[in-house]
Formats: C-alpha cells, sequence, structure tokens
C-alpha cells in the first residue's frame, strides 16, 4: 500500500441542513489515472474540492501522503505536489504564454522541465510570445494543463477539462493526458463520455453525493444502472 | 495636572450617578442619531457600492448638495420642511448628472471611478465654494427645544430624524423586496448582459439606481444641516464612515447595512462617553478593520443570499 | 517587450541627464524646489511599485510618508542617539515598513482587495493624521516638530553632510535614480511577472505554488519602506514635520502624481509629481482658488483622456507617427 | 422572420464574422454548427445585440434592429439562451420567470404564459426554490422557460447541452422542435454535440472562419466523410 | 516668467549693492516687500480673508502717509492652502524669489511652524499675528497675538466670582487647547475652582452628543469650549439644541460669528479676546470705519486681523526708527517703540519677542453676532519662562 497518493475514506460533507456528499471512497495509487462522472449535481466539483484540501469533510478523511491537507492554503497544497486545472480556464491574460509557464515554474522550489519543453508538450511552441488572453479556448486549457505540469505535480486534478472544446480537440486532449500517464497520478472530472471512453480508466460515478458504481470504465458504460440516471438511452 | 487624567476620572465619577435610566436612555438615543444618520449616508452607497460596484468617493457631496439645497431654500425664506424635500431632489439631479456624464463610461473600470469620482468631489466642493462663498451656511431647525421622554429630555428634533431615517430605510426595503422596478435592480446586479438580454434597459435600471442613492444621501444631508456644520468641505465627515458601515455589514444587503450602522454608530457613541473620542474614532476604524479581517463577507453575510 | 524596455530606458537617460546638468543652470533656490519634488517623485514612485504591479490603490499612502518622517524627527532631535541621521534614515524605513506589515498582515491574509483595500486604507490615513493631531506629548501636536537638523553623518570615511543646497540635491537625486532603477528592475523580472499573474487571477497563482498573500504584503511592505524613506528624507529638508504630512490631501494628491506620471512607469510617477507641484505653485501663486477646480477636472481629464498617463504619449506619438510611415 | 444581410463583427481588431447571410423562418429549427473559433456564438451575440455589428444588417420581420440596444431587440422578440444559461442565481424559479416577462411588456399581458410550466412542469414543482441551487439541467430549463415568458418570435440556444448530462439533453432534443412548432417561433441552435442537432433541427449550418460554407438537412449531414470533411471530427 | 524673474534678480543685486554702499533706508526708487502667507483655501479660509484685509488696509494707511521712510510698502500674497507643505513652499518662494524684507501672516499652528521653520533657518523676521499656545521661541519670531497666559490668567478670578466653580472643557484634540486647559485649570485652581472634566474630540467630529449628555450629568457650572474652526459650528447648534443652561465660554469672534455660525446661537457666550469691535476708543473707532469703508460696510474684523494690522504698523514703526531694513536692525529697534492700536498701546517685549496685549472678556449680543464687554482688564505683559531671546 506504500504506493497509494490520495486517500479519501468514508468522506462526507454537510453544508447547512444538506447532505451533499456521502459515504464516498476513492483511492488513488502513484501513476494511475481515474475519472468521476455523473449527472449535475451530484457533487463532483464538491467532491474535488474536498480532494483538494479546499474544504473540509464533515466526515470521514481526506488524507495526501498520509497528511491532512484540509484547509491548508492553497499554495501549500501546491507545493505538496498537488496540481489543478480549473473548469473555467484561468491563464493569466496579460502575461505571454511563456510568462505564464515561467510563472507556473516559479511557484515550486525545483521545477525540472524547461519551458521549452512544456510548451511543445502541450503544443503551443509557435505561440511563445503570444498574450495568453488572445489564445482560442483550447488552447487556453492546454496552457492551463501547460502550467499544471510545470509545477511537477506528483497528483494531476481536472475539472472538466474538455468543456467548451470540440470534439476532435477533446479527443487531442486525452491523447495529450495518456501519454503522461505515466509520469503523475491524473484524476479528471468529466461529462464528456466521448473524453473518458478514450482514456478507458477507473472510473468512478456519483449520484446524489453517493457512488453509483466504480470500476473499468467499459464496465461502467454497460451498467443498466448508470444508463438509467446518466447515460440514458439510445 | 494633565487635563486629560482629569477627564478620566470625572467619567467614571460621572458613572456612578443614581438616574441610570436617564443616562441608558440618552445613550441609546444618541447612539441612535448618529446610526441613523451613518444609516442614510450608507444606504446610497450601499446601492452603488455594495450593488453596482461603483466605488463613488463624490458621495459625500451628494450629502454636501443636500444640505446645501436647505441653506438656499431657507435663505430664499421657504421652510425648512420645504427645504428637506428639495434635499433628495438636489441629490438626484447631481447624482444623475454624474451618472449620466462620467460613471456609466466606467464601470468596467473601477480605479477610473475612483480617480474620476474623487475629481468630481473636488470640483463640487469648489463649485460650491464659488456660488455660495467661503464658510459655513446657516440652517435653522424647524423646531427647538426638547422633549420629554419620561427617563431624560432629549431634543426634538433628533427624535423627528431618527423617526424619518427609519421610515426611509423601511422604504427602501419595501421597494428593492416589493417592487418589480427592485426586481429589475436586483437582475440586473447579478449579470448585467443577461438582464439587458431579457429586455430590462440596463443603463436606466442603472441610473435610476444611481440617482436614487444620491437622492438618499441628499435627505441625509438635509436631516444633519440643522445639527452640523453646513460647507462644502462637510461630506468627507461622512464619507470614510459611510464605506465602513457598507464594508463591515457585507455589501450587497440592506441587513449588512443596518449591521454595519449599529456596529460603527452603536461603538463610536458608546466608547465616545468611556474614552478620549479621538482614541475611540480610532478604535472603532481598527475594529472594523479587524471585523473586516475575520469576518471578510460582512457580519450579515448569507442573509440576502 | 524589449523594445518597450529601451524607451524606458532612454527616458531614464534623458531626465538623469537633465538632473545631472541642472545644477549648472539653477541657483540655489530653484536647486530646493526641484530637490523637494523630487523627493514626493520618489513617494510617487514608492505608490507606483505597490498600485502599478498589484492594481490595488492604496488610498492612505501619506501615512507611511508621515510615519517616517516623524521616525526620523524623534530619533534626529534626540541627542542622546549616535549616528543621528543614519539611524533616523533606517528607523523611519523600518517604522513604515513595520506598520505596513500589520495592517497589510490584517489585509491581504483577510481576502481584503480592490476598492474594500481601498476604502479601508484611506480610513488608516485618517487615523495616522489624527493620531499625530491628539498624541501632542510625542509628536508634538498640530503643529508638529520642529528644528529637525539636516542629514548629516559620517560612516567611516565617508563624511555626509547635507546642509547645502547642492549636497542635497546631488544626495536626493542619486537616491531617486537609484531607488527607481532597482524598483524598475524587480518589476519587470520575476517578481514583476508573478504580481502581475496575480492581478490576473489571484487563485490560480495561489494553485500554482504562489503565496499570493504574501507576495502583495511583501510589495506592500516594500512600497511602504520607500514612502517612510522620501518622508525622512522630506522633513530632513524642510526642517520639521507637521500632521498633514501624513493626511488624506497628501494621499490624494500622490495619486495624481502617479496618474498623471503613468502608472506602472515607475519614472512616470516622478515626473508627475514634479510637473503637477510646480504647475500648483506657480498657478496658486497666480489665483488661489483656481487650484482644486484645476486638480479636480485634472482627475476627470486623466481618466478619459489619458488613462495611461504622460508618459504614454511618447509612447503613442511614435505609434502614431509609425503608423503614418506604413500607411504611406 | 429573422434575417442576417452580410453582418461582420469582430473583437477589437480580430474579425470574426465575414458577411453571414442568415435566415429563418417561424416554427423552423436551424441548426448551426462548426468548430470553436468559427464565429457561432459570436453570430448569436451580434442577432441578439451582446456586440455590435461592424457591418451587414439584423432585421426582424420588417424592423431593422441593427442599431438598436440588445434590450430593445428583447423586446422586440429575439430571445437569447447564452452559454452558460445566465440564470438570476439568487433569485427564485418564479422570479427568474417573472423577470423573462419583462421583454413582452409592449405585447403580451405580463403574466407567466401557463404553457411554460407544460413544457417544463419541474419549474412548477421547484417555483419558490433559489435558482442557483438548482441542477445544470434544471437551470437550462429555467433558462429556455424564461426566454419563452417573453414570447418571443426568436429563440437563440447557445450550446444548451452543455454541462448537462445526457439523459437530460435526449429531452432537450425533443423539446425544442416541438418548441418550434407549436408555437410559431424560429430557433437558431448552436450546438457542438451532434446528435443533439441532427434530431433537432430541420437545416443545417456549418460555418468556418467567420462564413457560413456549407447548408444541408439533417440527413445529408449523416453521412459521416461530409462530417468529417467540414468539421474535421 | 523668465523675464520677470531677471528684473527681481538685477531689483536685489542692486538693492544688496545699494545696502553696501550706504547702508541706509532711503532708497524711494525701491519699495518695502511684505511677504504675507495667508490661508486663502483650504480650512481657514474665513479667517485668512479677514486677515489679508487687515494686512491690505495697514499696507495702504503706511502708503498713504509715504510709506515707510519714504519707501511704498509692497504686498507679496501668498496662498498657503492651510498645508505644512504649501506653507513651506511659500515661505521659500517669498524669501528666495521675491525676496520680501519680513514674512507676516498665518493662522493655525502648523502653517506656523512650517513657515517659521524656514524663516528661522533664512534669518528672516516672521510676525504670527494668531492667539497661540505659545512654546516656540526664535530670536526672528515675533508674535503680535496673546497667548494663553494673558488670556486666561487674568480672567479665571472673574469666572469664578461672576461665572461659578466648576467648569467642563470640550475642546478639539490639538495642542493649543490642550496648553490652555492646562493654563485655565492652574489659574482656575488658584482662584478657587475647579474643572470637573475635558474632553477632547477629533476634527471632523459630527455628533457631539456624548459630550451633553456628560455635561447633564456632570452638572458643570460653566462649560468651556475649544472646539475650534469647523467642528465649532456643529457644537454649538447641537449644544443648543440640547437646551444647555449653562453659560458657555467659546473662543468666537464676530467674524466667525457673521460668516460660520447660523444667527443666534452664540448669543450670550463668553469668550476672551485681546481686541473687540466693541472697544471704545478713538484709534479702533477709526480703524473700523476706515476697514469697512474699503472691505464693505456689513465686514467684521476680529482679534486676529487686528493683530495682524499692528504687526505690520509695528514693523514699519521699527524700521522707520532703525532707518534700515535689515532685519537685526529692525529687531534692535522693535521694543523700542510703542504702537497704539485698537486695542489700546501695544509694544513688543525685548525678552520673548512677544506682544504687550489687552484681555478682554466679551459677551456675544442676543444677535449672537456682536460683543459687548463684559470686562477688561487691561494689558497684561507676556511672561514666558521657557523662552528668552
Amino acid at each position: 500500500m506504500s504506493d497509494v497518493l490520495l486517500q479519501a475514506e468514508n468522506v462526507g460533507i454537510r453544508f447547512g441542513g444538506l447532505q451533499a456528499l456521502e459515504g464516498l471512497n476513492l483511492t488513488v495509487r502513484d501513476r494511475e489515472l481515474c475519472c468521476i462522472i455523473g449527472p449535475n449535481g451530484a457533487g463532483k466539483s464538491t467532491f474535488l474540492n474536498l480532494l483538494t484540501g479546499t474544504l473540509r469533510p464533515t466526515s470521514g478523511s481526506v488524507r495526501f501522503l498520509g497528511h491532512d491537507i484540509a484547509g491548508l492554503p492553497l499554495h501549500r497544497i501546491a507545493r505538496l505536489g498537488i496540481a489543478r486545472k480549473f473548469q473555467i480556464p484561468s491563464v493569466f491574460p496579460s502575461l505571454s504564454v511563456e510568462d505564464n509557464l515561467k510563472v507556473a515554474r516559479w511557484g515550486t522550489s525545483s521545477p525540472v522541465r524547461p519551458v521549452g519543453e512544456l510548451l511543445d508538450l502541450v503544443a503551443l511552441g509557435s505561440r511563445a510570445a503570444t498574450l495568453a488572453g488572445e489564445l482560442a479556448h483550447g488552447q487556453k486549457q492546454w496552457l492551463e494543463i501547460g502550467m499544471a505540469l510545470a509545477i511537477e505535480p506528483r497528483l494531476l486534478l481536472l475539472d472538466e477539462p474538455t468543456a467548451g472544446m470540440t470534439p476532435q480537440e477533446t479527443l487531442a486532449t486525452a491523447q495529450m493526458l495518456l501519454r503522461l500517464k505515466g509520469e503523475f497520478s491524473i484524476v479528471a472530472v468529466e461529462h464528456d463520455i466521448r473524453f473518458v471512453r478514450a482514456l478507458n480508466c477507473e472510473t468512478l460515478v456519483l449520484h446524489q453525493g453517493r457512488r453509483l458504481r466504480s470500476g473499468p470504465f467499459h464496465d461502467i458504460e454497460a451498467d443498466e444502472m448508470v444508463r438509467d440516471v446518466y447515460l440514458g438511452r439510445r | 495636572m494633565r487635563p486629560k487624567a482629569c477627564s478620566q476620572a470625572c467619567a467614571n465619577a460621572s458613572q456612578v450617578l443614581p438616574d441610570t435610566m436617564d443616562f441608558v436612555v440618552t445613550t441609546l438615543l444618541n447612539a441612535l442619531t448618529l446610526i441613523s444618520i451613518l444609516m442614510l449616508v450608507g444606504l446610497g452607497l450601499a446601492i452603488s457600492f455594495g450593488l453596482m460596484n461603483v466605488t463613488n468617493l463624490a458621495h459625500g457631496e451628494f450629502v454636501t448638495v443636500g444640505a446645501f439645497a436647505v441653506y438656499f431654500v431657507q435663505s430664499v425664506g421657504g421652510s425648512f420642511w420645504l427645504g428637506l424635500a428639495a434635499a433628495p431632489i438636489a441629490g438626484a439631479v447631481v447624482g444623475c448628472i454624474l451618472e449620466f456624464a462620467i460613471i456609466r463610461h466606467l464601470y468596467s473600470r473601477p480605479v477610473s471611478t475612483v480617480l474620476a469620482t474623487w475629481g468630481v468631489s473636488l470640483i463640487l466642493q469648489q463649485g460650491l465654494e464659488l456660488t455660495f462663498g467661503l464658510g459655513a451656511k446657516p440652517v435653522t431647525p424647524p423646531i427647538e427645544g426638547t422633549f420629554d421622554l419620561f427617563f431624560t429630555v432629549y431634543p426634538a428634533y433628533r427624535l423627528i430624524l431618527i423617526a424619518i431615517a427609519m421610515l426611509t430605510l423601511l422604504g427602501v426595503v419595501l421597494l428593492i423586496s416589493r417592487t418589480s422596478f427592485g426586481l429589475d435592480i436586483r437582475t440586473v446586479i447579478q449579470n448585467r448582459e443577461m438582464a439587458e438580454g431579457v429586455g430590462i434597459n440596463t443603463r436606466r435600471t442603472y441610473a435610476i439606481a444611481f440617482t436614487f442613492g444620491a437622492a438618499i444621501a441628499g435627505l441625509a444631508g438635509g436631516l444633519v444641516a440643522p445639527l452640523a456644520i453646513v460647507l462644502p468641505q462637510m461630506g468627507v465627515n461622512y464619507l470614510a464612515n459611510a464605506f465602513f458601515v457598507v464594508i463591515v455589514g457585507g455589501v450587497g444587503s440592506i441587513g449588512g447595512l443596518v449591521a454595519g450602522s449599529v456596529f460603527v454608530g452603536g461603538l463610536t457613541s458608546v466608547l465616545n462617553y468611556q474614552i478620549s473620542p479621538s482614541l475611540a474614532q480610532a478604535i472603532v476604524l481598527l475594529a472594523a478593520i479587524v471585523a473586516v479581517r475575520l469576518r471578510p463577507n460582512g457580519l450579515f453575510n448569507g442573509a440576502s443570499r | 517587450m524589449i523594445a518597450r524596455d529601451r524607451n524606458w530606458l532612454l527616458i531614464f537617460a534623458v531626465c538623469a541627464a537633465l538632473a545631472v546638468v541642472y545644477p549648472f543652470i539653477a541657483d540655489g533656490y530653484q536647486l530646493t524646489v526641484i530637490r523637494d519634488a523630487l523627493i514626493f517623485g520618489l513617494f510617487a514612485a514608492s505608490l507606483d511599485f505597490f498600485w502599478g504591479r498589484t492594481g490595488i490603490l492604496c488610498f492612505g499612502h501619506a501615512a507611511f510618508f508621515g510615519i517616517g518622517g516623524y521616525i526620523m524627527a524623534l530619533v534626529t532631535l534626540n541627542d542622546a542617539i549616535p549616528l543621528g541621521s543614519l539611524l533616523g534614515i533606517l528607523g523611519a524605513i523600518a517604522g513604515a515598513a513595520f506598520v505596513a506589515a500589520i495592517i497589510g498582515y490584517f489585509l491581504f491574509f483577510g481576502g481584503i482587495r480592490g476598492s474594500y483595500f481601498t476604502i479601508v486604507t484611506l480610513a488608516m490615513g485618517v487615523i495616522c493624521q489624527q493620531a499625530a493631531v491628539s498624541w501632542s506629548s510625542v509628536t508634538g501636536g498640530d503643529s508638529g516638530l520642529i528644528g529637525i537638523p539636516p542629514i548629516a553623518f559620517d560612516l567611516g570615511e565617508i563624511h555626509v553632510d547635507l546642509s547645502q543646497d547642492l549636497p542635497s540635491y546631488i544626495f536626493v537625486a542619486s537616491i531617486v535614480a537609484v531607488v527607481v532603477l532597482v524598483l524598475w528592475s524587480l518589476s519587470r523580472g520575476r517578481w514583476g511577472a508573478v504580481l502581475t499573474a496575480i492581478q490576473d487571477n489571484e487563485v490560480r497563482a495561489a494553485a500554482l505554488g504562489h503565496n499570493a498573500p504574501l507576495r502583495l504584503l511583501v510589495t506592500f511592505v516594500l512600497s511602504a519602506a520607500i514612502a517612510g524613506l522620501a518622508g525622512a528624507l522630506y522633513v530632513c529638508m524642510a526642517g520639521l514635520v507637521a500632521p498633514d504630512l501624513s493626511g488624506l490631501l497628501l494621499s490624494t494628491e500622490v495619486i495624481v502624481w502617479v496618474a498623471v506620471g503613468g502608472r506602472g512607469t515607475l519614472l512616470g510617477p516622478v515626473l508627475g509629481a514634479i510637473a503637477i507641484q510646480r504647475a500648483q505653485q506657480t498657478i496658486s501663486s497666480f489665483n488661489p482658488s483656481l487650484w482644486p477646480l484645476l486638480l479636480g477636472c485634472v482627475f476627470v481629464v486623466i481618466v478619459f483622456v489619458l488613462p495611461d498617463g504622460i508618459l504614454s504619449i511618447y509612447a503613442r506619438l511614435k505609434s502614431l507617427f509609425k503608423g503614418r510611415r506604413q500607411a504611406q | 422572420m429573422l434575417r442576417t444581410l452580410a453582418v461582420s463583427a469582430g473583437y477589437g481588431l480580430l474579425p470574426v464574422l465575414n458577411g453571414i447571410d442568415l435566415s429563418v423562418a417561424p416554427g423552423e429549427v436551424v441548426g448551426l454548427l462548426g468548430r470553436n473559433g468559427a464565429g457561432k456564438t459570436t453570430l448569436l451575440r451580434v442577432i441578439a445585440g451582446g456586440l455590435k455589428a461592424s457591418g451587414g444588417a439584423v432585421v426582424l420581420g420588417d424592423q431593422d434592429l441593427t442599431d438598436a440596444a440588445a434590450f430593445r431587440r428583447a423586446r422586440a422578440g429575439i430571445a437569447h439562451v447564452p452559454q452558460g444559461r445566465g440564470i438570476f442565481n439568487q433569485l427564485t424559479v418564479r422570479q427568474n420567470l417573472e423577470v423573462g416577462t419583462r421583454a413582452a411588456m409592449d405585447r403580451g399581458d405580463g403574466g407567466i404564459p401557463d404553457d411554460i410550466f407544460g413544457y417544463f412542469p419541474i419549474l412548477r414543482e421547484r417555483e419558490a426554490q433559489i435558482a442557483g441551487t438548482l441542477s445544470g439541467g434544471q437551470q437550462q430549463m429555467l433558462a429556455i422557460g424564461r426566454a419563452l415568458c417573453g414570447l418571443p418570435s426568436v429563440l437563440l440556444l447557445d450550446e444548451p447541452s452543455e454541462g448537462i448530462q445526457p439523459n437530460i439533453v435526449q429531452s432537450i432534443a425533443e423539446l425544442v422542435p416541438r418548441i418550434a412548432r407549436e408555437r410559431g417561433i424560429a430557433i437558431v441552435l448552436v450546438e457542438q454535440n451532434l446528435d443533439l442537432v441532427l434530431k433537432a433541427a430541420d437545416r443545417c449550418l456549418v460555418m468556418e472562419k467567420g462564413r457560413i460554407v456549407h447548408e444541408g438537412t439533417p440527413e445529408a449531414f449523416a453521412d459521416e466523410s461530409l462530417l468529417k470533411d467540414l468539421l474535421a471530427l | 516668467m523668465i523675464s520677470r524673474r531677471t528684473i527681481l534678480k538685477s531689483g536685489g543685486a542692486a538693492a544688496a549693492f545699494a545696502m553696501v554702499g550706504a547702508p541706509s533706508i532711503l532708497r524711494a526708487a525701491d519699495t518695502v516687500k511684505v511677504g504675507l502667507s495667508i490661508p486663502i483655501t483650504g480650512l481657514q479660509a474665513i479667517l485668512g480673508e479677514t486677515l489679508l484685509n487687515c494686512y491690505k488696509l495697514a499696507a495702504a494707511e503706511l502708503n498713504a502717509a509715504n510709506g515707510i521712510g519714504g519707501r511704498q510698502v509692497e504686498l507679496f500674497i501668498e496662498d498657503n492652502q492651510t498645508t505644512t507643505k504649501g506653507s513651506i513652499d511659500k515661505a521659500r518662494k517669498l524669501i528666495n524669489e521675491d525676496k520680501v524684507d519680513v514674512v507676516m501672516g498665518t493662522i493655525i499652528s502648523p502653517e506656523r511652524s512650517a513657515t517659521l521653520s524656514v524663516t528661522s533657518k533664512a534669518k528672516k523676521l516672521f510676525f504670527y499675528p494668531t492667539n497661540f499656545e505659545g512654546g516656540e521661541c526664535n530670536r526672528y519670531f515675533v508674535a503680535t497675538g496673546p497667548i494663553p497666559m494673558q488670556q486666561v490668567d487674568p480672567m479665571m478670578p472673574w469666572v469664578a466670582e461672576n461665572l461659578g466653580k466648576t467648569i467642563y472643557v470640550m475642546a478639539s484634540d490639538y495642542a493649543w487647547p490642550q496648553k490652555m486647559t492646562e493654563a485655565i485649570t492652574a489659574a482656575y485652581e488658584k482662584a478657587g475652582g475647579k474643572i470637573i472634566g475635558a474632553d477632547y474630540y477629533p476634527f471632523g467630529t459630527t455628533d457631539f452628543g456624548p459630550a451633553f449628555q456628560k455635561i447633564k450629568s456632570l452638572k458643570p457650572d460653566v462649560v468651556w469650549s475649544m472646539v475650534v474652526g469647523n467642528d465649532a459650528v456643529t457644537q454649538l447648534k447641537q449644544y443648543r439644541s440640547f437646551d444647555i443652561k449653562q453659560p458657555l465660554i467659546a473662543p468666537l469672534d464676530e467674524v466667525f460669528n457673521k460668516d460660520a455660525l447660523p444667527p443666534g446661537v452664540a448669543a450670550g457666550t463668553y469668550a476672551p479676546q485681546p481686541y473687540w469691535m466693541a472697544l471704545d476708543n478713538p484709534v479702533n473707532k477709526k480703524f473700523i470705519a476706515s476697514f469697512r469703508e474699503k472691505f464693505g460696510q456689513e465686514k467684521m474684523v476680529n482679534g486676529i486681523g487686528e493683530a495682524g494690522y499692528n504687526g505690520l504698523h509695528l514693523y514699519a514703526l521699527a524700521a522707520e526708527k532703525a532707518g534700515s531694513l535689515r532685519d537685526d536692525d529692525v529687531l534692535k529697534a522693535l521694543p523700542t517703540i510703542e504702537f497704539d492700536a485698537p486695542q489700546g498701546k501695544i509694544r513688543v517685549d525685548a525678552s520673548n519677542n512677544h506682544t504687550l496685549c489687552h484681555s478682554y472678556v466679551g459677551k456675544a449680543a442676543a444677535d449672537g453676532i456682536s460683543y459687548e464687554i463684559a470686562k477688561d482688564f487691561g494689558a497684561i505683559t507676556p511672561v514666558t519662562p521657557y523662552c528668552k531671546v
């Protein structure tokens, strides 16, 4: 079990009188890829906030490398090795693409990848001097993934990485992640079934704040109950 | 002997006076007066600063303009009450012009708004001085004398001020929560582009809301005119405290405004009696900073959301 | 980006050359006028380093100027303290930085940004001035402390004595030049890029491992420290310190200088400070009541006509010129 | 009903639309396809008035709306459901609908039309709930319902499937053509979700680099190779 | 601009030459340059206007009577904006650019300190007209207004006898009221009275309610207000509305009452001043008449203005007697002359450069503007243990 990176045990959270999440378990091992899917309002983003320590669970525990990270300031969490890509692409619009990546590298004490390599990884080599605010939507998403890579994370959390992407961009993103799979662990929250299908990984399905199913994606896709509440039938 | 030492000793001596009820009631009424003024000035700010996110440093000048309206009406022979009716109108006119000429072009540039409105505040002050001459303007209260309240006698005009302030607050609450215009305002504040998309004339709504805030500040100016100095530069005395009221109470809710006014006004009145007033003022402002640190969303957060 | 750097250095060099030539053409009085204006220019640059880099407006910056001034006064007026001027300057810097650290801690770590910060610092300025007036046993009350000696100290072999006009001018001009250069190199390098990132999206910057509140705090403290330095220099040149040197009016004026000179350019605010003060004194001698009116109009006009300040005129003319050439 | 004549527009100096001619008839659903950055969302914004056209004209019936402010267009009968839905989060469901009737103030009786609840029964159930607490799918229904409260003659839908679970996407796909037919509304539907468009639209347009490059029926688009070609799938 | 400065410079050079060549005052081609640093804008603008008018009156009188030693008086008027920075800049300009022979003016303490810091370094004479708290002491600094001991010491026994034995003090929070309170306390206790409370309010206070509440519970015989400037207006309005019966002593004067206060609110208040318009002597009658003739029949004048007027006349007399405009010569002659001022005969004390002032208690009439003399304590010699020039 020494290769367990992130462990959520019996996690629940309640907002006021509302039980938003209940009894969730998730174990992410080193260099493992997994996805979380579920209908809107199922609590995916809340769960992600618990995993990154932004929220503190009202029951259960979330441990990263054995530490309780709930309530730590964001930058401390980043320095522990958790990188997060937000749902709305959030790059620094008034800095150039290159400076965006530089700023990202400066966030950690020991960046490894040079900026040039990062640029190539996210296919923005030709746009290094462009202001990030002028990039197309999909390119911003990629730049953001590049920034997340720059801090040399142990764990990369992606919140709807393909939101607003065209189908072909979605697939390209999936391929990019598969290429990086061996380097660190990835947890992705996603709607786009094509994307999850392309990743074809361990998948957790949430519904109304609880685990509905979990397992490899092809099992999930075939599951009757998942089809009922979420995927729908054709 | 240091006079301050005496002030301390005397204050302590006075606390053991027998007529506690008198003391309590008067303190309460003093606090209420201050709270009422802060609330009225803050109400306009709560709309422009709290809801529309416009940092209007010329807000104090709406108060000034209101006070000058009362002075002007009295000086040409009108009664105080006529002047008080003119005060919000004067505030509204200035607010409307300001919104039209400057603010509406700067909704997306908050720092520029700060600069421009400060500039406007200087222009208004100097303009008033050039128009009405140097120095303080006389305003006579509508009623002299005091009112007997069983436990104590209290200046009658202050009681009127408190009453008008409370009625105004009630009116604003009803306007925002019960009328369709109130619904429009809330809509525009939440999502301007979408409000425009459902057919609301957002420019007009903003302009009216801003003007309305200026009118209330003008009314506040009219109300304080018989009580405090009337001078082109008087507005700045109210500005910082009013901002604090809004920030401490929490942006975007009337409840927050009331909470903020009670916090700043109440604390000032009570501390004023206990310690040196200068120190009291510093403590209130520092307490406000600490309060903002501890409750960044305001004392009254959550109530409106 | 590189072209912009070259422009800046060019303008800086021109200004430096003018500053070197000036003593040869000016008399002692004119030197003192520019010297004092330069000190306020330093003050403006200190505000610009914070406001221009973080986009957060401090409306009580004169508080730090005043704190620096009062500490300098108290140290140099106390005969028991050796090396008075030198310790005074250090104390002024440290004192202003300390107060900024306390206030900044509450504000930045409390999540206060934008207009909130502006308003809270506005109140801070009011408190500072009131404290300077009321706490008369230390501050001398509303009339302030007088008789502050000119800067003079021996440091090993170096003998500094600024009681004469020319040495004091040279001293001040060099300090301003060095500080502006240092701040400029800071703000275009790594420090500046991260601050720009924080200004763009603070949460994102934090999620990349940057301690955003700490960065803002350090920037604020640095800015306040330089304001304190400017205050210390000024009171020595003026010979006294008074409460309104930490007041709202000066806080407002410094904002105008920065806005007129060009926010984020560091050099612009220095030029803005000199230009506006000269204009103010000249206009005031000519017609006293015109100045406040004019000042108000300057605020409004700057916002609409020259949002990037006077320094941007050069860049604008250049691009206009370029555009014309391309059009031909 | 709705026509755009050689409309062009852009952000700053960056041109996004280059002469778009579009015409939609009452009761018709037109699907708008294209890659990211092709200009679909921009076209909807130009029609709704969120962005000024730099050239060309926007005409509704016999009214030229090219220079009209956004709220005037809404009152003229153009309803826009933007990407991200634009729900007023802090208002109740009912207040959201009530605000929606503002667009109809010159034409309707100011009330919320009853049949809205027929299309979206969930809205009646949740009438008093704060809109921000609705799920994404429910918010999407509210957004469409609110748009209908303004008694529009044109409805612009921008990515109604975004962030919505698949089964609700399906029901939206069924509702859209129904609304168009029953109320005689011209609907322009911008979508990434090809299945939805092909199911709901009567006619499909493909945009590329600010132009309309292809037009055809959904059946014609069922041809995989054509799609690959146009959308680079 | 340049040409003007050149002329000034050459003029300065000529004057310097003349001084070397003939150390006398008698060069009628030149003027006597009097630099005035006046708060024309800012907080003290009302008092500044009256003060400026008084200087203009004195200059006009001197010039009509052949100037100073045959040289016309030329006023260089600068607005110090009621700020420290403005006062420093303007004092420097007057001394270095306009090359004035003497600096006069300023009202509140920061203006005075700032101006003094420049004039004392330049060893230039500076005449200060306003009542001040004392404490500052400089060879080139001449105060023509009263210090607290001149106003308070003779008055307190009278207060104890006529008004009452206990006093509550409410004041603006700055140096002058604090020093005044010390002086009042000492003199009053000697006269058998007692200060039973003192509160200092920051500038810009809009509600004095708590103070009135204290007055009601402490029940002093007398309330002594030293709330000044704009706040005094607020304080007086509220004082009246609380219906407090005790007599009020407040540092008001005719100018302030007329231009700043609502009609009648000052009625019945007492004030100690070195000068009142009601003083019944021919000099004062003439002073008021010519003041009103020049600036308007409804205009009021006050102690500060009169002290400014006196200052310029004292300077003229001293310079004439010295036969020189050199600062040291004028200073030497200054204590030897006497001026018949509207308040009575005055002279400058050689030991501290302060002026022997008269001390009167005035009582405001029912109109709240004018005063009647309630008590005349005569001329009081300034005694300053801390100051020896």
